[in-house]
Order: structure tokens, then C-alpha cells, then sequence
């Protein structure tokens, strides 16, 4: 099993949901997150200030799912979250140990 | 009643004459009102007009309750129903919008509203407030009494302000700033003078002339905003995601307070709209607070009956276009006259922000036509209908003897501004679409117009 | 002072009877303000009540003030004091609320309560307003000085409107709003109108027969909501996690402009209560400053000598506090009788949202008893004491001569609204519980009433 | 137009002298104000002062707006522009601040600012407002007319207050509560009393005599509020992480709904001060109306031209630099000056709050001297050059006949309250510091006020 | 050494909190998330518009514990957070290489 | 690979990101979080309520780093974060199987 972190556009949210249900995968975690990275900021101006923002508003993606479907899911990601601007973001996958649904106390892939 | 306004010794025989073709029993109401003016040593100089501090007072009051209504006011109600990232951009507008077109009222827009001209226009005798002074007065509806020309000069400017900044709804949230200041400025022109011009000039104005009821400015503010916010969202065009993403509002408490603030501040609009703190003033301003009151409950009402629910956004807009609908007629309708124009108005506006609006099929983004549009049409119709003595009120316009005859009129002064606010909203934007462009780029409407357009951004934590 | 209002010139015999057993030096004071009544000419026609378009602009404008206090004032006020899922629903409930008693109020309220009738309630000859129209008068304390009875009518309508709306505080956050609504219309027919009869109604009222001091309100609105709210907190029950979870105001900003608002808006509350643009309006205005002033800033120290930190909800609970207190005294007690009334008012109720809350076990979710209730009856005794001359006040109420005497008085008033008022709300509410119940499902209750109930969510980002 | 009060019998004669003085064609045109004074019975009685409920009507009107400019308005500007761990602090210290001054008004300060005494200062006759009544009157502008003097106190105390909480915008987000609460009621003691004695009470005041016009405020408010703020700046320091993190408003929105309410307010700050609803208060509404639209597209405007972006804050700020310039002037400009001085305030306060401040090294959290420093010396100048009838002004001050001269008589008013508000402040602040001690600790200012000194936070989801 | 992920309902938090204190967890960092899975949304009206929610909000709560904490941590974290009705969550456990504690440098277990 | 997640005080946050971009790292992810430990909350005081505020606001720095960074990176992080209070918060090394840049589709160490 693998957790799959994906740093995405806000607004490709929504595409990025459908991509990732289709090609199967039940449940996501999204988090509001600030990124830096390529993608350069804007400055904003305030009275005697201003100040360049570097950070930049992103969303997180994250999503457990079973070996069989890890491809798919990073392929659906990557069709879904793609504009091939800079700042289009990050995919992140990290070895997962065991997963349980706290409702059933189910494991693993069962737990999806 | 018809809204007379003469400026200046000049027009005060006309004045007289129009109040002589008055059907209404409002002279003798009115008279009483000012019951010191009646004694006898006033009676001896009955010829030089009356200014009752009462008077003054109310009216400072009621101008500033207009731009109450403007900026915080509607700026709220607007600010909070777009997304976080376009908010600065609409109260931006509110207040810029606001701001020029009360310059240009005192430059010129005055002179060709409220002075002399023919039945369609004003001249431009007053401009840059040419002979006003502190002595100038301003007639009022009731013979001998009258305002210093500054106060009434303040208190109309704020319609003209708010008229223009009700405009900016239709098409927040993607159109450039220099856009909106040039439209706001051409439309002000030649749309928001004339049918001033026509409607509350007497006795020459061609729809004030033909005795159509608009007390408090339902045809020049409602309909004329409304007509111009429609156009507008066809030329600018849809928001970038409308139809696919959701688009909520960001802070529907600030539209809450928005939405309280138009109703407090509508009764400057309305109640001021006399132009006396008389009687007549008071019969407006109750028939404000009801109407309101009922077109609230309606909302909700029929949205707990269509869809389960009862939102407090729906609370919200059901004040508002109850306050639509009642303008016109607050002066002449009785209060259940007005609680049934409120409620009517309430519950026919959910199907204009819904079933008319994807019938419409533009994006309107804050519905500036299905609740201004429509609720002042609902409330110019029925001024026609509730303003009959048979059914609570207090007399219809002079010359309509009958419901029929007043609902023609109405219809008439409906027809005009929809068909003149229409065409010079198309001319106008399709001029401002040559010169300056309509819409920003779509990277920038994602981004936000906050920081693209005006490089800030409203929350921090 | 007490507060007089007879409507129609039937009942002028009576008004002036009873302004002739005033022990008050007022009858002087306020022939001064409107001097011009007395001349030459005034004097032959004394028969002839006079309406003076000063008082009409202030009375105006002291209606809209009391809807600005109502919302956004006490909309805000509350909504900043819940959590961020239960706003819309806060907001809501103070709207339809009030929407409603005004609805209510036209159409069989002011009748009941403020015309004939016998000494506990009105009679129905003002049903629909019959009979009232532009001309129809409504008296002021002053012999011969009228109002139009439209200001009347809508001035009173904002109070019985507030007075509804600020019971929900109790029970937000778990209530049905069908419950509230229904609960709101009992109430105020059983209630609100009886006792504004009693205390307001002169000479019949059974509370201002005995000379019992409330010159705005604070038995009528703020006693009478406390105990209200106190009965439903009980019915309704305590929220889920009420005790063990963090159930944190989700704005005090909010709050605090709303509590702001509420001082502005009180002016037209307490000020307006004079029903005269006089040297008693400015009185009972000055005292409205200052005692807020006042317990502002002893709410502050006290909880800076308590707890070690003064807050801004505390600040902003202050103003309420003193705000309460001084609205039954504002007409009678001097500047410095004002600053002590709310400084006590501003200590003791700080006591009243911590131990009073504790021993009463209710969860009264935004102090409406501890704020509203406690205040008020802190306000309804003092004013027995401070508007005694002896202590800088301008007269104590008519046939009671001793301090001692009129806090009886004062306490009779009290107790009788205490208990009338929770009478009426314990059947009520058992009635309410029965016909739609009381409370949402607890998973509502969890997700939030703006959702589960409304359909909507205030805020996003 | 000066600024005359003469609050008891005594001081009439030293009244009408003073009017005899004026070279200004007012006393014909407010002649016609109360025009129901003029008629022969009340001829006979000129002796008699006059009270026009329409006067009381629309001061007391105009005391509330003030209190609306401080709670919530001026509270909402200065919250928005703090971080969010600071915003109830803010609020709290204006909240307060307002209250302590409001309460040392009545006891003192009333009496000090005016009643008799000398050049600079008054007595204490009036301590506690020994006397007052509500027969006791305060005069107006014109001779023969008066108001009730509660309804005058309660207006000027609204002025000290919030004069006192503007100052708290220049050290917000660091200083200690409790020298917020000393420092104000030295200063306010020390400096404002003297000021307001100086430029208002004539004929004595030093400023008065001298034929200096600041109309509504411009040097006791503004200036001197200003300077009080520069002078903390510096000795309070700079904010930690001042120049290197970034220190943003944490919402406009705020900051917006702040500055309208101040626009909104400040009518009854400037026509109000006219002190009767006549002409001359429409003047001064229209001019206040005028100035302030220019000013926020003058700052807008500057704003495009010089960073490529007009920033909402920029619309806002141009807001508040247009009224407090048009403030001296608004009761002598002609509408065409105010819009001259507004737009000239607006684009010159641009480098107030950039090239100035840098200049001047103080971290003026909130521009108080940037903005109200800076745009009330504009006022102050402007106002010598705009009164003149030459540039369609109402005329200069008695005395002065050249633009020149007035200029050299508002420049000395300028630098008086530079120096008196500047020397008394520092003092003020040593004092201060010396007793209380001036800061938080590092780190509670990084935790924020609202925790560590106020125990609450603003915002909870 | 493992990284313990919970997705919980938020009004589960002081629950969970008390629950791993008194297995003997030092410490947690907890994050405003929206999930979307088997539980379904609800559905928000404005004006014209209806929008299905399908993003609920949830906690997530990151816990380092060191081997010998991780069973009881797994099963405290269930017992609190469970009611038994589809949405209690999941858990994700990952293996962690390190941990430092900031202010003082210590590794691994030492730095919990 | 690995992926650092540290916690860190919200004021640290500019330097820590220099300190970063310093040694090479080409982009960091930032999250608001809620953090509970060693370091004591404050007393919030509401009308008549009082409340212990355990949860202290932090902030979570995510970064993947190629191997050769890790250790720059890791004392990079401690030198900017820390303050030598109570608080300063934790660093977590995960590892990490693979990395995609979603615009170009590259992977592993060429995505960062
Ligand atoms: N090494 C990294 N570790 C964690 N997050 C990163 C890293 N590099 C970039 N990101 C995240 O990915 C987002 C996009 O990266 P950026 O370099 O701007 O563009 P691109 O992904 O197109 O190369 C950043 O805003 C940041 O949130
Ligand atoms: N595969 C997944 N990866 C990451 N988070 C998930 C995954 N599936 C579910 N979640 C999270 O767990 C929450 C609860 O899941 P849900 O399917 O609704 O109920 P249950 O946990 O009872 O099966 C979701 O809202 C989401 O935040
Ligand atoms: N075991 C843990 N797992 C995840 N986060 C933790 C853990 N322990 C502490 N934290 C996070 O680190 C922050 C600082 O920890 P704390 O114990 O207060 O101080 P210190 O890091 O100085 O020991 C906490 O607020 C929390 O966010």
C-alpha cells in the first residue's frame, strides 16, 4: 500500500476528484496548503508596504491506496492536474505500513 | 404622488400649478404639518417661503442614510456574496463608482435633472452649481415650503451614486476597473439624466407629466440599474468555471449586514424621498418597514416550500426586494397595501433569481436584474394597483381615474427606462469594450481580481 | 417621568389629567422647548395639538435606529458570539423574528396594546389599523404637542420587533426554527403586548397607574425577554458538549460591532422615548452615554481585579449591560445617577454570565437573562433610587414620594413581569414542544443549524 | 466662520459682540433659517432664546454619528489593518479610551474647554456640570438662538473621545493597556482641553480671537490627535518584526466597512457643528460629501500612476484624508474648493504614508500622523485659501481681509497645536513609562495582545 | 519509529487527545482537512445555485510514536474516535526514518 | 529520497525558508497546523467560560529532498527554527519511494 501525496492547483480540485474516482479510488484527505517553489509570487501593496508573497495558495492531496492501483492513480493525477504551467505541483509517494478504518477496525486494503 | 421639485423662484408658479392638478388630499395633510407656519403673522407673508428646521434636519438625515446604504451598505451586501478573492474588487467599484458620479452630479448632472430644459432633458444653466448658494432654495410638494438647494442638491446626488454603484453586481468578478469607472460615467450620462429628467421633474417631464406614480425611484433607480446590470453581464460575458465550479459566497454574514444596512438606510431613500417630516414621511417610512418585513417572510416561505429550506441568503434578498418593490409606491399605498406588495415582490423575485435567470441565460453574478430589475417592476405595476383608494391607498397619479388607466402609465414608464437604459447600456459598452477592454485575462480572473487588479488581498490570518 | 401615550382625542381629557398629577417640574421644562408654539397666535388655538416637523425628523430617525439596533446590531451582536456553523442560523431568527411581531404588530398589537381597553390589555377597535391615517395623531407628553400616529405606530412596532428577537439568544444553536417562530408569536400576543399595556398605557395601565418608572423599556423589553429566554433555555436543554467541549465565540469582532451598533442605535431607543425633540431627549441621551461609558469600563476593571485580564467581550458585554440598566431610568435620573447606574450594572452583571449562570444551571447560551434580565432589574430598582432629586435625579413617579416608596413600586413592576412573563413562556414553550417540538436531531445539532436547517454556510474561503 | 459658544446667560452679551465682529453675510442667511422666529410675536421676545426642535433634532442626530465614527467605525478601520492576534486589543483600547473620556468630560473637561477662564484655559465652575439643567441652554451662531446645553455637552463630549481613541492607531499591536488608559487621560487633560478652549471658545480662545477658522476640528482633533500618535510612535518603538515580516492587514474588508461608517459619521462631526439644521449645516454636508469622493479618487489615482495598482486600503485611506482635510473648511469652501481641497489632501497623504513616514523612522502602526497629521495641516492651510470669495469661498475669518493673512493666522494655529500637542505628549509618554511602563514583553507581543493582555482570541472556526 | 495518520470527525479531538496522553503519547499536530469518501455530503443552496458538497470536515492528527507505543496508540486512537456510523476516518501508519527535536538536537525516540 | 516534515513556530517560518533555499532546496509545502506537547497552553476567558488552550498554532514545512540534501537540509531547519524554548517543535524524515512533477511528468530526483 502506498499514500500518495499530490501538491495540486486549487481550482483542479474537482477534475483531480473525478480522475481519481474513476479509476477507483474511494476517499481523499485535501488540505489548503501554501506552496513555494518555481512559480514565482505577486507583491502586494499596502499603505507604506509592500511585500512580495512567495507563497503561493495550493492544495494537498492525499490518498491511501492499494499497490494495484498506485499507477493509475498517479497517471489520472497527472492527466487531471496538468495546465504545463509552472507551479503545477508535486506528486509524492511514500511507503505505507498498515491502514485501519476506525469504524470497522478493518486493515490494510480493507481499510480502504 | 408625484415628485415636484422646482429650484428656484422661477418655477414656483409651475409648481403651484402642477399642485393644483393634484388629485391627491395631501395639501390639506400637509398643512398641518408645519402648523406654526400658519399663524397670523406668517399668513401675512404667506408669498416668501417657509424653511423649517424639522425639515433640514430630516433631510441631512436621510442623505446620509443614502450613502449608509451605498458604502458600507451595498458595498457588504455585494462584498460578501463573492469570493474571498475578488472582494476588495467590489467594494473598490462601490466606493469609485460612487464617488465619481457624485462629482459629476454636482459638475453637471444637477443642471440637466433638475433644471429647466424640455421633457426629456434638463439644460445647463446650473453647471459647476451656477448660482447656488446658501440663500437658494428648492421647492418641496407643498406650496411655501421649501429646502435650501444644497440640501436637495446632497441628497439627490446620493441616487445617482447608489444607482450607478447597484450596476456593478451583474458583472463582478471579471471585469477591469477602468471599464467600469468609463461605463458608470456614460451610462450616468445618458441614461440615469434623462429618465430623472422624465420621471421626477415637474410639471415637464414626459413621464411625471403623463402622472406616473414613482415616489421614491423605482423606474429611475431599480429598473434603469437593473436593465444596465443585465446588458452588462451579456457583453462581459460568463465567469471563467460558472455552471462547473462552485461559486459561493465567501461571507454571507457580510451580506446580512449589507442587507440591514439597505433597509436602515432605505428609509432615508424613501421617507426622504417627501422631502418634509411630515406625515407623508412617516406614512413612507412605515410602509418600508412592512413591506420589507413581509417580503422576508415570503422568501423564506417559498423557499421552504420549493426547496425545504429556508436559507438566510434568501432572508436577505427578500429584504431587498421588497425595499425594491416598495420604492414607487411607499407614498401612496396604505400598510397592507404594502405588506402585499412586499410579499408578492418577495415571492415572485425567488423565481427571478432562479427560473429567470437560466431562462436569461447570462451571468448576472449577483443577480442585479432578478432582484432590482424584476422587484422594481413588480413595484412599479403594483404602485398602480395598491395606490387606489379601493384598496388602502392614497390616490392614484393625476389624470388616471381608474386602476386600468394608472397600471397603462406605470407600464408606460417601465417600457421607456427598460427600452432607453437597455440601448444606451449596449452603446455604451460596446464603446468601453473599443476603448478599454471589458474583461481581464483569464489567469487573472483565476488568481483573483484582489491581487491582480488592485495587488492586495482582504484576509490575512 | 412616566410614559404616556394617548392616541386619539378621546383620550386627550384623560392626558391631561394625568399630566396634572405629575409631581414633576416637566410641565415648564417642556413648554420651553417648542417656544414658538407659544405665541400670540399658538395660544388662541390651544385646543388644536400641534405637530412639529422637529419632532417627526427625530422620531424617524429614532425608529430606524431601533431597527439598526435589531440588525444588523443584535444580529451581529449574537451571530459573533456562536459558532461559525450556527451564525446564518443566529442572523436568521433575529430577522424573521422580527420580521414577524412587525407583521403582527400592525395588525392586532398596537391595538391591544395601546388603545382603550382596561388596565392589563387593549382593545381590538385599531385592528388592521382601522381608522388610522395620515391625519390621525398620536400624544406626546406634552399637552397639546401630537405626533402623527404613523410615527407612533412604527416607532413602537421596532420595540415589540427587538424584544422578540432578543429572546432567541437562549436557545441558539440547537432550537428548531419553526420552533422559535411560533414560540415568538405566542409570546408576544401573551406577553409583550399585555405588559406594555400595563407599564405604558396611561392612565390606564395597570403599572403606570401606580406611578411605576420605565421611560423605555426596561420591565417592558429587557425583563420581559430575560425571563423568556431563561424559560427556554431550560425547555430547550443545554447544547451538546455544553460543559465539556470549547464552545468559543467564532467572532468577537462581530460581536463588538454589534454591540456598537446597539449603543448607536439605543440613542433612538431611550432619546426617542421622549417622543420630543426637547431638553428631555437630550437628557435621557446624555444619560445613555454616559452610563454605557460607565459600565463599559466596570465591567473591564472588574474582571481585571477577578480574572487578571479585562476582555473585549467583556467590554462590549458592558455596554449591554449598561445600556439595559439605563433604559428605564434615561428620563428621570441625573449625569452622575446615570454613571453610577451602569458602573453597578456594568459590576453586577459580570457576576450574572458567571455566577448566576452557574447557579441557575440553565444553558443560556448568550446571557440573555444574565445580560438582559439581571440588567434590567438592576435598572428597574436603581431608577427608584437615582431619580430621586436628593440624589441629582429629576423627580421620582407620580404619588410616591419617598425612594423608598417608588422602589416598591418599582419592585411590584419587576415581579409582576417576572412572573407574567414566565407564566406565559412556560405554557408556551410546552405548547411549542407539543404542536412542532423544541430541539434538532443531535447529528444536526453537530454539523450545524446553518447547514442542517438553512442549507447554507457563512464562510469560505 | 468661527466658532462662538456661550453656554449661560452670562456670556450672551460677550456673544453678540463677537457677531458684530464677522465679516461674514451670515447673520442674514441663518436669519432665514428659523424663519418662525422672525414673526412679530416672537419679535417682542427677542430678549428670549429661541430652542427649535429641528436643531435638537438634528444635534442629537449628529452626537450619535460621532459615537458611530468611534464604535464601531473608527474601531472597525484601526481592526482591520492589525494582525489578527491584535485586533481585539484595538478595539478594546478605542472602546475604552472613548468611555474614560467620555466620563472625564462630564467632570471636568466641559468645564475646562468651556466655561469662561482665560485665553488658554477655562475654570472649573462648571466641575461635575454644576448648574446644568434642562432649562440651561447653550447658544449657537446665531444670536437669539440656542440649544439645550445637555444636548451641546453630549456633542462635544463625542469629540474629546474620539479624539483621544484615534490616537491609539500609532502604537497599536505592542502597547500596554494601562498606558493606553493613563496616557489618554493626561493628554487628554493636558492637550486637548487647552486646544479645544483655544480654537472654540470665543471670544477669549487664543486661536478665536485671532480669526483662525477650523470650522469642525481640524487643529483640536486632527492635528493634535496626530501628533500625540507620532510622538507614542516613538517612544512606545517599533514593532518586532517591523521592516522584515510581513506585517499585513488581516481584513480590508474591515478596514472598508471602518471607513465608510467614519464617512458616514462624520456628517454630523461637520454639519453638526454648524449646531443648527440650516444652510449652513448643508454646506458643510455637501462639502464634506464633495471633498471625501475626491480625495478617494485623487488617492486612487496617484496610487495607479505611481505603482500601476489603486489598492482598495488606497480608496479607503483617500477616504479618511478628504474628511479630515475638509473638516476646518467645510463650513466656508464653496463646493468646488472642497472638491479642490479633498483631491489635493487625497494625492498629498500618498506620500504621507510612504515618503514621509520613511522619513520620519517611527512606526506609525496606522498613519495617524500620516493621515491625520499630515491631512489636517493640508485642511488647516487649505482652509485659509478656499474661504476666500475669490475662489468661491463664504469668506475669511473676522480680521483677517488677504488669503495671506489668513494663511499666516491658520499657519500659527497649525503651529501651536504642533508644539502644545508634541510637549505635553512626551511629557505624557515619560510620565507613562515611568509609572506603567510602555511595552509588552517580546513575547507577548508575538503571541499577540488579545491572549496576553486581553485573554480571548478574535476569530475561532 | 512510525508516523501514525488519523483522518477523525472534529468533535472527536479532546477524545483522541486524552486517549494517546494516556498511552503515553507526548505529543501531536493536528490539521483542518476535508474528506471525501463513503459518507456522503450535503447539499447547499445560494440564489440561483446548488452546490453537493462532498467534502466534509475532518481532523487529521499526526503522531510520531516509537515502535513500542504504536499498537496501544492504534487502538486508543480507535476507541476514542469510533461512533460506528460511516465517516469515523482512517488510519495510516508510515515508517519513519528520524526525528529531531528542535531545540535541543536530540534523535529518534529521544526527540518525542 | 526522503521528505522532511518539520514543525515549526509560525514566526520562523521566513528564515527557515531562506535557510532552505540556502542549501539547494528548490521548494517547501506549508500547512497551518494545531500543535500539542510539552509547551503549555494559554487560558481563554468567554463570558463565563474559561477554556485551557492546549493546541498551540505551529507550522508543518514539508520538503522532499534528493538523499545528498538530507542532512544540509536537516541542520538548516534546526539552525533557523530554534529559539532554545519549549516549542520549537520536531523534524520527521520519512521515506520516500518516488517523486513526480506533475507539468512535466518527470520523476524521482529531476521532479524537485
Ligand atoms: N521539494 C519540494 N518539497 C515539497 N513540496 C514542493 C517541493 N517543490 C515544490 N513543491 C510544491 O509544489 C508546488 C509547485 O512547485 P513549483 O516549483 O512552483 O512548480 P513545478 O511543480 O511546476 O515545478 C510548490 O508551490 C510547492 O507547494
Ligand atoms: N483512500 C483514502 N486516502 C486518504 N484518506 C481517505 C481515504 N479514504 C477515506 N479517507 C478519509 O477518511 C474519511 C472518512 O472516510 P469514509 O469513506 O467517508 O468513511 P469510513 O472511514 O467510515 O469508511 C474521508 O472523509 C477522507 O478524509
Ligand atoms: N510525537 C509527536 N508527533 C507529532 N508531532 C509532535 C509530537 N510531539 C510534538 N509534536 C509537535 O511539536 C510541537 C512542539 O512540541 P513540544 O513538545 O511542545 O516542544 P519541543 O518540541 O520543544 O519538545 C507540538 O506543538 C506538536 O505540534
Amino acid at each position: 500500500m502506498k499514500l500518495i501525496i499530490a501538491i495540486i492547483r486549487p481550482f483542479k480540485l474537482d477534475e483531480v476528484r473525478e480522475a481519481l474516482t474513476e479509476v477507483g479510488v474511494s476517499g481523499i484527505t485535501v488540505t489548503e496548503v501554501k506552496g513555494f517553489g518555481r512559480q514565482k509570487g505577486h507583491t502586494e501593496l499596502y499603505r507604506g508596504a509592500e511585500y512580495v508573497v512567495d507563497f503561493l495558495p495550493k492544495l494537498k492531496i492525499e490518498c491511501a491506496v492499494p499497490d494495484s492501483l498506485l499507477d493509475a492513480a498517479l497517471e489520472a493525477i497527472q492527466n487531471a492536474a496538468r495546465t504545463g504551467k509552472v507551479g503545477d505541483g508535486k506528486i509524492i509517494v511514500l511507503p505505507v505500513e498498515n491502514t485501519v478504518r476506525i469504524r470497522t477496525g478493518e486493515l490494510d486494503d480493507d481499510a480502504l | 404622488m408625484k415628485y415636484e421639485t422646482m429650484l428656484d423662484p422661477r418655477s414656483r408658479e409651475r409648481a403651484l400649478r402642477t399642485l393644483a392638478w393634484s388629485a391627491l388630499p395631501i395639501a390639506a395633510l400637509l398643512a398641518l404639518g408645519p402648523a406654526h407656519a400658519q399663524d397670523a403673522a406668517a399668513a401675512a407673508e404667506a408669498a416668501k417661503p417657509v424653511v423649517d428646521k424639522g425639515d433640514v434636519a430630516w433631510m441631512l438625515t436621510s442623505t446620509l442614510l443614502v450613502l449608509l446604504m451605498t458604502v458600507p451598505g451595498l458595498a457588504l451586501f455585494y462584498g460578501g456574496l463573492v469570493r474571498s478573492k475578488n472582494v476588495l474588487s467590489v467594494l473598490m467599484q462601490v466606493l469609485a463608482v460612487f464617488s465619481l458620479i457624485v462629482l459629476l452630479w454636482v459638475t453637471y448632472g444637477y443642471s440637466l435633472a433638475f433644471n429647466g430644459g424640455n421633457a426629456f432633458i434638463g439644460n445647463l444653466d446650473k453647471l459647476f452649481l451656477k448660482g447656488v448658494n446658501k440663500e437658494s432654495l428648492a421647492a418641496t410638494f407643498t406650496a411655501g415650503v421649501s429646502l435650501p438647494e444644497y440640501v436637495f442638491i446632497a441628497f439627490q446626488s446620493t441616487f445617482a451614486g447608489i444607482t450607478g454603484a447597484l450596476i456593478v453586481g451583474a458583472f463582478a468578478e471579471r471585469i477591469k476597473f477602468s471599464a467600469v469607472l468609463l461605463f458608470s460615467a456614460i451610462w450616468f450620462t445618458f441614461a440615469y439624466l434623462p429618465i430623472a429628467h422624465m420621471v421626477w421633474y415637474g410639471p415637464d417631464g414626459y413621464l411625471f407629466a403623463k402622472g406616473a406614480i414613482d415616489f421614491a425611484g423605482g423606474t429611475v433607480v431599480h429598473i434603469n440599474a437593473g436593465v444596465a446590470g443585465l446588458v452588462g453581464a451579456y457583453f462581459v460575458g460568463k465567469r471563467v468555471g460558472y455552471g462547473r465550479e462552485a461559486i459561493k459566497p465567501h461571507n454571507v454574514t457580510f451580506t446580512m449586514i449589507g442587507a440591514s444596512l439597505l433597509w436602515v438606510g432605505w428609509f432615508g431613500f424613501n421617507a426622504g424621498s417627501n422631502l418634509e417630516a411630515t406625515a407623508g414621511a412617516a406614512l413612507a417610512f412605515l410602509n418600508t418597514l412592512l413591506a420589507t418585513a413581509a417580503a422576508a417572510l415570503a422568501w423564506s416561505l417559498v423557499e421552504k416550500v420549493i426547496k425545504g429550506k429556508p436559507s438566510m441568503l434568501g432572508g436577505a434578498s427578500g429584504v431587498v426586494a421588497g425595499l425594491v418593490a416598495i420604492t414607487p409606491a411607499c407614498g401612496t399605498v396604505g400598510p397592507f397595501g404594502a405588506i402585499a406588495i412586499g410579499a408578492i415582490a418577495g415571492a415572485v423575485c425567488v423565481w427571478g433569481v432562479h427560473g429567470l435567470k437560466r431562462l436569461l441565460r447570462a451571468d448576472d453574478a449577483l443577480d442585479v436584474f432578478g432582484v432590482h430589475g424584476l422587484g422594481g417592476i413588480i413595484g412599479a405595476l403594483l404602485t398602480g394597483v395598491f395606490s387606489s383608494p379601493s384598496l388602502g391607498g392614497f390616490g392614484l397619479g393625476a389624470g388616471n381615474d381608474t386602476i386600468a388607466a394608472q397600471l397603462g402609465v406605470q407600464a408606460l414608464g417601465v417600457g421607456i427606462t427598460v427600452v432607453w437604459s437597455g440601448v444606451v447600456s449596449v452603446i455604451a459598452f460596446a464603446l468601453v469594450k473599443l476603448v478599454v477592454g471589458l474583461r481581464v485575462p483569464e489567469e487573472a480572473e483565476r488568481e483573483g481580481l484582489d491581487i491582480t487588479t488592485h495587488g492586495e488581498t482582504a484576509y490575512e490570518n
